[in-house]
């Protein structure tokens, strides 16, 4: 008989032992909440910092650009946070990696939540991934503000995800202007697609048919991962396809480009704005050797989209800013598009924060950014379409040509909506506006 | 001495009793741990279950039986899948309890069936084929988009916890039951239970079959074992038990996605049961703790050391990477083994 | 017709360098009974050295040569460090122990060289060749390619055939003792052998990095392909090596124009079964002659 | 030439080898005899450093054997050929000979592999056919080819009639005998057929039990009835 008491004492204790260290690591409580004004006002708000957080693809497979952002994220915080912060309050971001897999999504979502007690979850990036977490972060009354996806389900429903905010323009609104454009400026051409195989892909594809379900004459899906897409090309290639509609990640528009390439194969290239980061995709293009690549500028006379200025159009008063944190802020290496779509999204979270008043609670914020005035200056360049009935992102969007890395607008900003809302004109002069010249957003609290 | 004969056969016989005394045992400390740690721990907890039944299926199979699998993470995704179908409607046609005895069943076929076409297979060429399959599955899942959610995948909405289990908990600690501690209850019951199984099963007839085929094929097929079949048995209770921790996967995570289910996952399982050390239940249950708590330490250690955020998350693969190398170099019998060994040297010297 | 031309061509390159990884585990099959999970990420490490190289000015050939010797390096030491203290015993311990490498290889070079995309120069034209109305979609480091693969198996045949070198790594491989008997150093014939695989995956790293991206998990694909490729020739065959790679590469490319891309990876699978059904030791096995 | 003191060579704390000591003179065969089991593969294998031994030691002229690797021996001039011939069969007949000569400092010279072929023209016959295709005896005089291919002083021969027709076991201790008279090779012999092996030794050694039991003349040996009842099984 001893030998088995003595399992059971090693077994009692293994699980003891992991209790006790499950245990202490659950010390801290949330007697932190109360409501004292210019004090602790809710959970992850303390006299002193606000506390947030967001789930990125540090390692694997996703990694590879994605990871950029929370860094362009964190050098605007400091930013602030160098000036004071925001009602006195330092921003303290807490970057927690999921290798873009839901499971991992799940997991840190709740360490978040439920360890790191952040106030409000801020640019958590990936359809499938923050699809799982949603429902948590909106059982739990979490802010979910401003999701790094384009996929329509963060602002269709706010209903069912109250606490759930969108950003950039949908993928759907996106795939309506380019869309539009092609049928007006380009009726004869004959339309072929090439679509990333999950929502960006799913919902573009949507709104392009709106317009030219006629005109497409190709369709062809490649897997996230598989970086052969040769087969694919050809496809697009066989069909005669003379216009390509591109919806894909930028390593696929640099791939896509090479293929091209090899398959002597020229059709006019319209990248959706996701894919066609003229930077990173020139940077990467521009090595190919023998000038097969033009060095200056590889994806010249590329269609494109643009909702927010890039790193390539030195002189936006808006990218002199992000230079300028960037400079002071940042880690090492370059100031990229990802950093600047951090940057743009951590400083959409300052303006809601201020918004919410100098004591902010998470209902309170979430109401904010309900309540957000359109004509509020910020970078991007149409105006946000949040209300109380849509948490949809950013209206619209230019389409523009590529010159030299820099796009040249061919359009005016138009700004549309899921469905059958129609494309129009922005007035809003959201593209002209300019960033205060402290950096910092002017915001008065709502209500 | 002669005592000592009868006594050694009266243990044996009792070795079902023994493990139900074991389980009860368990039981009443898992209360304990779930009832005393937050929301947070009980969901790690809760990634420990189902990584633990996944490698005590595993350890089942490598361990005791010879085989290696690469691919038990696609099991676990036919099993999550399964749950996944079934909890589309916030009114499921089955209790949890019966999805996740779907998803066992629906596995163990599927288990079966890859068991049967594998059972001629050695080594290296097994080892090819379930990694094949692990790179194989996740396709199938985009392939039908309509049933399967595509890169999407599909969202897991979690039935409503029934009342009575709800207050025969709180009968029991006076704690309010909530989601997340309602499905670690979930995980950790499937885990004693499947882990009562496993145990029986290894000690009985049929685990020593297995052992006899792992330790020299010729002399068990001399002895009248069927290889083939021992094979495929072996396998099937290996993959039933991926089934069922995919299902408590599916209902923890609450989405059943392609990207949860690539490669890393059955890497994963196999560094589990590696630390553990083969062959061992405990084990497995030490390696799946591992784990789960061991990133956060690492990634925790990272920002200590000033490195980016970027860097830190990679020390938690690297640590993974380097504790599995040293085990193999310098404990090839794993944390469980090692320390029965040091046990056994310890009792002998004394 | 362009497009199955198109399909084929490509196929058959991506198949050249599925053939030289599958053979470089072959060739560490053949002498340790090792199936080393750790190739892909050893040749995308070397690949990283040949960038590191090019990016500091030296030409693009000087990359390939430093990468190559790289390989070489890498593969004794891991050799002698690593896989050392396993030959010869549970063969499980000794796939877990690559696994174990692969996965910190793979993490030090996120650490070390970032895990964004980087571009890897190509000393060939990209541009596919025209003829007539036909786009032959072969490029001059597709030629390269397939050139450089056939050069490196011929000099492989020539080294193990024709020199005493190779007669006594060979030697080794087949009988330990017996080589060791006969004077054959046999611990060094193993690190050669594993110095000589790295190499030849290091090859097939750089091929398929030119004119591409790489970032630390590039060859990820590379390490299933490959290894099936390998274990449908049979993994104690080189000559099956190449025509199990040149098989799947192919095979796969078809799958991935004319059916769908999220369904390559389940084709490789199926290949692999049915083959492995009729022959559970790959295709050109010779069951008889020797049983491990 | 070679000598055997107190060898000792235990597998965990069974001892294959307890203390055997004896001298094999050059130019003569003196063949190991003993049952299953009686510690002859274990002898040899020690000798040629394949196994340390616990104690003692073997010379070849002054050199001593068991402080020296396995690869060094056919450098010494000690060729052994081990139990179950050691071919290897994936290797072509003259593949396998090649072998045998690289490990001399001048590398094998045709003039050896013609000599080996002279001696033996069967293998001539199929110098490119895998060995893997020989048949036993082929096998034997493949391995006896190779061993010649590096001149040695003394060859260790690990029970080269087994499983062989007792014509094939004749051709080849002939063709051993001539070896010895005519080059003066040194030969070690280890062999569980005990009536053959005196039949061509000059000397015998019997062991039991990693004991030595006698060391005497061949033709001694073969007289002594009760030691061939007791130990040589005829």
């Amino acid at each position: 008989m001893r030998r088995w008491t003595r399992k059971l004492t090693l077994v009692t204790g293994v699980v003891t032992a992991g209790a006790l260290v499950a245990a202490c690591g659950a010390g801290s409580s949330r007697e932190a909440s109360g409501g004292e004004a210019g004090g602790a006002s809710d959970v992850g708000i303390t006299e002193d910092t606000v506390t947030i957080g967001a789930h990125f693809p540090l390692t694997g497979v996703a990694a590879p650009g994605y990871s950029e952002i929370p860094t362009g994220m964190k050098a605007y915080f400091d930013y602030v946070n160098a000036q004071g912060g925001v009602d006195g309050r330092k921003i303290e971001f807490v970057v927690r990696d999921d290798g873009y897999n839901p499971t991992n999504t799940s997991q840190v979502t709740n360490e978040l939540v439920l360890k790191d007690e952040i106030f409000a979850m801020v640019g958590g990036l990936g359809t499938p991934t923050h699809a799982g977490v949603v429902d948590f972060l909106n059982s739990e009354k979490v802010p979910d503000l401003f999701v790094s996806s384009g996929s329509i389900q963060w602002g269709d429903e706010p209903d069912v995800k109250p606490y759930t905010f969108g950003w950039q323009p949908d993928y759907e609104s996106e795939g309506k202007i380019i869309g539009q454009y092609v049928a007006e400026n380009m009726p004869d051409a004959k339309v072929g697609l090439f679509l990333q195989d999950d929502d960006l892909g799913r919902d573009s594809e949507k709104g392009v048919r709106q317009f030219i379900d006629d005109q497409i004459v190709a369709v062809e899906r490649y897997t996230s991962g598989n970086t052969d897409v040769a087969p694919q090309i050809a496809g697009l290639q066989a069909k005669g396809a003379d216009l390509v509609l591109s919806f894909n990640t930028p390593s696929y528009t640099a791939l896509s480009q090479l293929v091209a390439m090899k398959l002597n194969y020229q059709p006019q290239w319209f990248y959706a704005n996701i894919g066609s980061d003229p930077t990173l995709v020139g940077s990467l293009l521009s090595k190919f050797s023998e000038g097969a690549v033009d060095g200056a500028s590889p994806l010249d006379g590329v269609l494109t989209t643009e909702y927010i200025a890039g790193v390539d159009s030195t002189e936006d008063p808006w990218v002199k800013l992000w230079q300028k944190v960037w400079d002071e802020h940042g880690e090492n290496g370059e100031l990229t598009n990802y950093r600047i779509y951090g940057m743009a999204k951590a400083y959409a979270f300052v303006q809601a924060l201020m918004a919410a008043g100098p004591d902010p609670t998470r209902d309170g914020i979430v109401e904010a950014v309900e309540q957000w005035d359109p004509a509020t200056p910020g970078p991007e360049l149409a105006p946000f379409r949040f209300t109380a009935d849509s948490h949809m992102g950013i209206a619209g969007m230019q389409v523009v040509e590529l010159k030299g890395g820099a796009g040249e607008p061919l359009t005016p900003v138009l700004t549309t909506d899921i469905g059958d809302a129609p494309i129009e004109e922005d007035t809003s002069g959201q593209a002209d506006d300019a960033p205060p010249a402290s950096g910092i957003p002017e915001v008065e609290p709502v209500g | 001495m002669p005592a000592l004969p009868a006594r050694l056969s009266r243990v044996s016989e009792s070795t079902l009793l023994r493990h139900l005394v074991l389980a009860l045992a368990g039981m009443v400390v898992i209360v304990l741990v779930l009832e005393s740690t937050s929301a947070f721990r009980n969901g790690q907890l809760t990634a420990m279950a189902y990584l633990g039944i996944a490698a005590g299926g595993l350890t089942v199979l490598t361990g005791l039986n010879g085989q290696l699998s690469l691919g038990h993470g696609a099991f676990m995704a036919i099993g999550a899948y399964t749950t996944a179908l079934f909890l589309q409607d916030t009114e499921p046609a089955l209790p949890v309890v019966g999805v996740l005895v779907v998803a066992t069943l629906v596995t163990l076929l599927v288990g079966a069936v890859v068991g049967v076409a594998a059972a001629r297979l050695h080594g290296p060429y097994l080892a090819g084929a379930t990694l094949a399959l692990a790179v194989a599955v996740p396709g199938i899942a985009v392939y039908f988009t309509d049933t399967l959610g595509g890169e999407q995948g599909l969202n897991v909405l979690l039935p409503e916890i029934p009342d009575w289990f709800a207050d025969a908990v709180f009968f029991l600690t006076a704690n309010d039951m909530t989601t997340t501690r309602y499905v670690a209850y979930i995980g950790w019951i499937a885990l004693v239970l499947t882990f009562v199984l496993l145990a029986n099963l290894s000690r009985s007839r049929v685990g020593r079959t297995w052992r006899a085929v792992r330790d020299d094929e010729v002399a068990a097929e001399i002895a009248g074992i069927n290889l083939a079949r021992a094979r495929v048995l072996a396998f099937v209770v290996s993959t039933a038990c991926a089934g069922l921790a995919g299902g408590v996967m599916a209902l923890a995570v609450r989405i059943t996605a392609p990207s949860g289910f690539m490669l890393t996952l059955s890497l994963t399982l196999l560094t589990a049961v590696v630390l553990g050390g083969l062959g061992s239940l405990l084990g497995a249950l030490i390696g799946a703790a591992l784990l789960t708590f061991l990133p956060q330490v690492a990634t925790g250690f990272g920002a200590d050391l000033g490195l980016s955020d970027v860097q830190s998350a990679e020390l938690a693969p690297l640590a993974y990477g380097l504790v599995m190398m040293l085990v193999i170099l310098l404990a090839p019998a794993g944390i469980v083994g090692s320390v029965r060994g040091w046990w056994a040297r310890r009792g002998t010297s004394a | 017709m362009q497009q199955f031309l198109t399909t084929a061509l490509t196929g058959l390159t991506l198949g050249m360098v599925y053939a030289a990884f599958a053979l470089a585990l072959v060739l560490i099959w053949r002498s340790t009974r090792i199936v080393n999970f750790a190739q892909a990420p050893m040749a995308m490490i070397t690949t990283y050295v040949a960038l590191v190289v090019i990016d500091a000015g030296y030409s693009y050939w000087i990359g390939f040569a430093v990468a190559l010797v790289a390989g070489l390096v890498l593969g004794a030491v891991v050799e002698r460090v690593v896989v050392r203290p396993v030959e010869g015993k549970s063969e499980i311990n000794a796939v877990i122990l690559t696994l174990g490498l692969f996965i910190v290889i793979h993490a030090l070079a996120a650490v070390i060289f970032g895990s964004r995309y980087r571009s890897f120069p190509a000393p060939f034209g990209l541009r596919g060749f025209q003829v007539g109305d036909l786009n032959l979609a072969i490029t001059g480091f597709g030629i390269f390619t397939i050139v450089a693969v056939l050069v490196v198996m011929a000099l492989l045949v020539a080294l193990f055939r024709l020199t005493d070198l190779g007669l006594m790594m060979r030697a080794s491989a087949f009988n330990a003792e017996v080589a060791r008997l006969l004077g054959v150093k046999v611990g060094r014939m193993l690190t050669l052998g594993w110095a000589l695989a790295a190499l030849v995956g290091s090859l097939a790293g750089l091929l398929i990095a030119g004119g591409s991206l790489v970032h630390p998990s590039y060859m990820d694909s590379v390490v299933v392909y490959g290894f099936v490729a390998a274990v449908l020739g049979g993994l104690d065959s080189p000559a099956g090596a190449v025509v199990g790679g040149l098989l799947l590469g192919v095979s796969l490319s078809f799958v991935s124009g004319y059916v769908g891309s999220e369904l390559v990876a389940l084709a490789a699978l199926v290949i692999l079964m049915l083959v492995l059904l009729l022959r559970p030791g790959g295709l050109f096995s010779h069951a008889a002659e020797r049983r491990v | 030439m070679l000598q055997v003191q107190d060898l000792t060579t235990s597998y965990g704390p069974v001892k294959a080898l307890d203390g055997v000591s004896f001298e094999a003179p050059r130019g003569k065969i003196t063949a190991v005899l003993g049952a299953n089991g009686a510690g002859k593969t274990t002898l040899l294998r020690t000798v040629s450093g394949l196994i340390r031994p616990a104690r003692g030691a073997a010379y070849l002229e002054g050199a001593d054997l068991t402080r020296t690797p396995a690869e060094a021996m056919p450098g010494l001039g000690l060729s052994h050929v081990p139990e179950g011939r050691g071919v290897i069969t994936e290797l072509t007949v003259e593949e396998n000979l090649r072998l045998g000569g690289l490990a001399r400092a001048d590398r094998s010279r045709p003039a050896d592999l013609e000599r080996v072929y002279t001696l033996f023209p069967v293998l001539s016959d199929r110098r490119r056919a895998l060995a893997h295709v020989l048949s036993g005896g082929e096998r034997q005089m493949l391995v006896i080819g190779r061993a010649l291919m590096a001149t040695p002083k003394v060859l260790l021969l690990d029970e080269p009639s087994l499983g062989l027709a007792p014509r094939i076991v004749a051709q080849i201790f002939d063709l051993l005998r001539g070896l010895v008279e005519s080059d003066g090779l040194t030969v070690v012999l280890v062999e569980q057929n005990a009536r053959s092996a005196l039949s061509i030794a000059d000397f015998g050694v019997v062991l039991n039990l990693g004991r030595l039991i006698v060391h005497d003349d061949a033709a001694t040996l073969a007289a002594d009835e009760k030691l061939r009842h007791a130990y040589l099984g005829f």
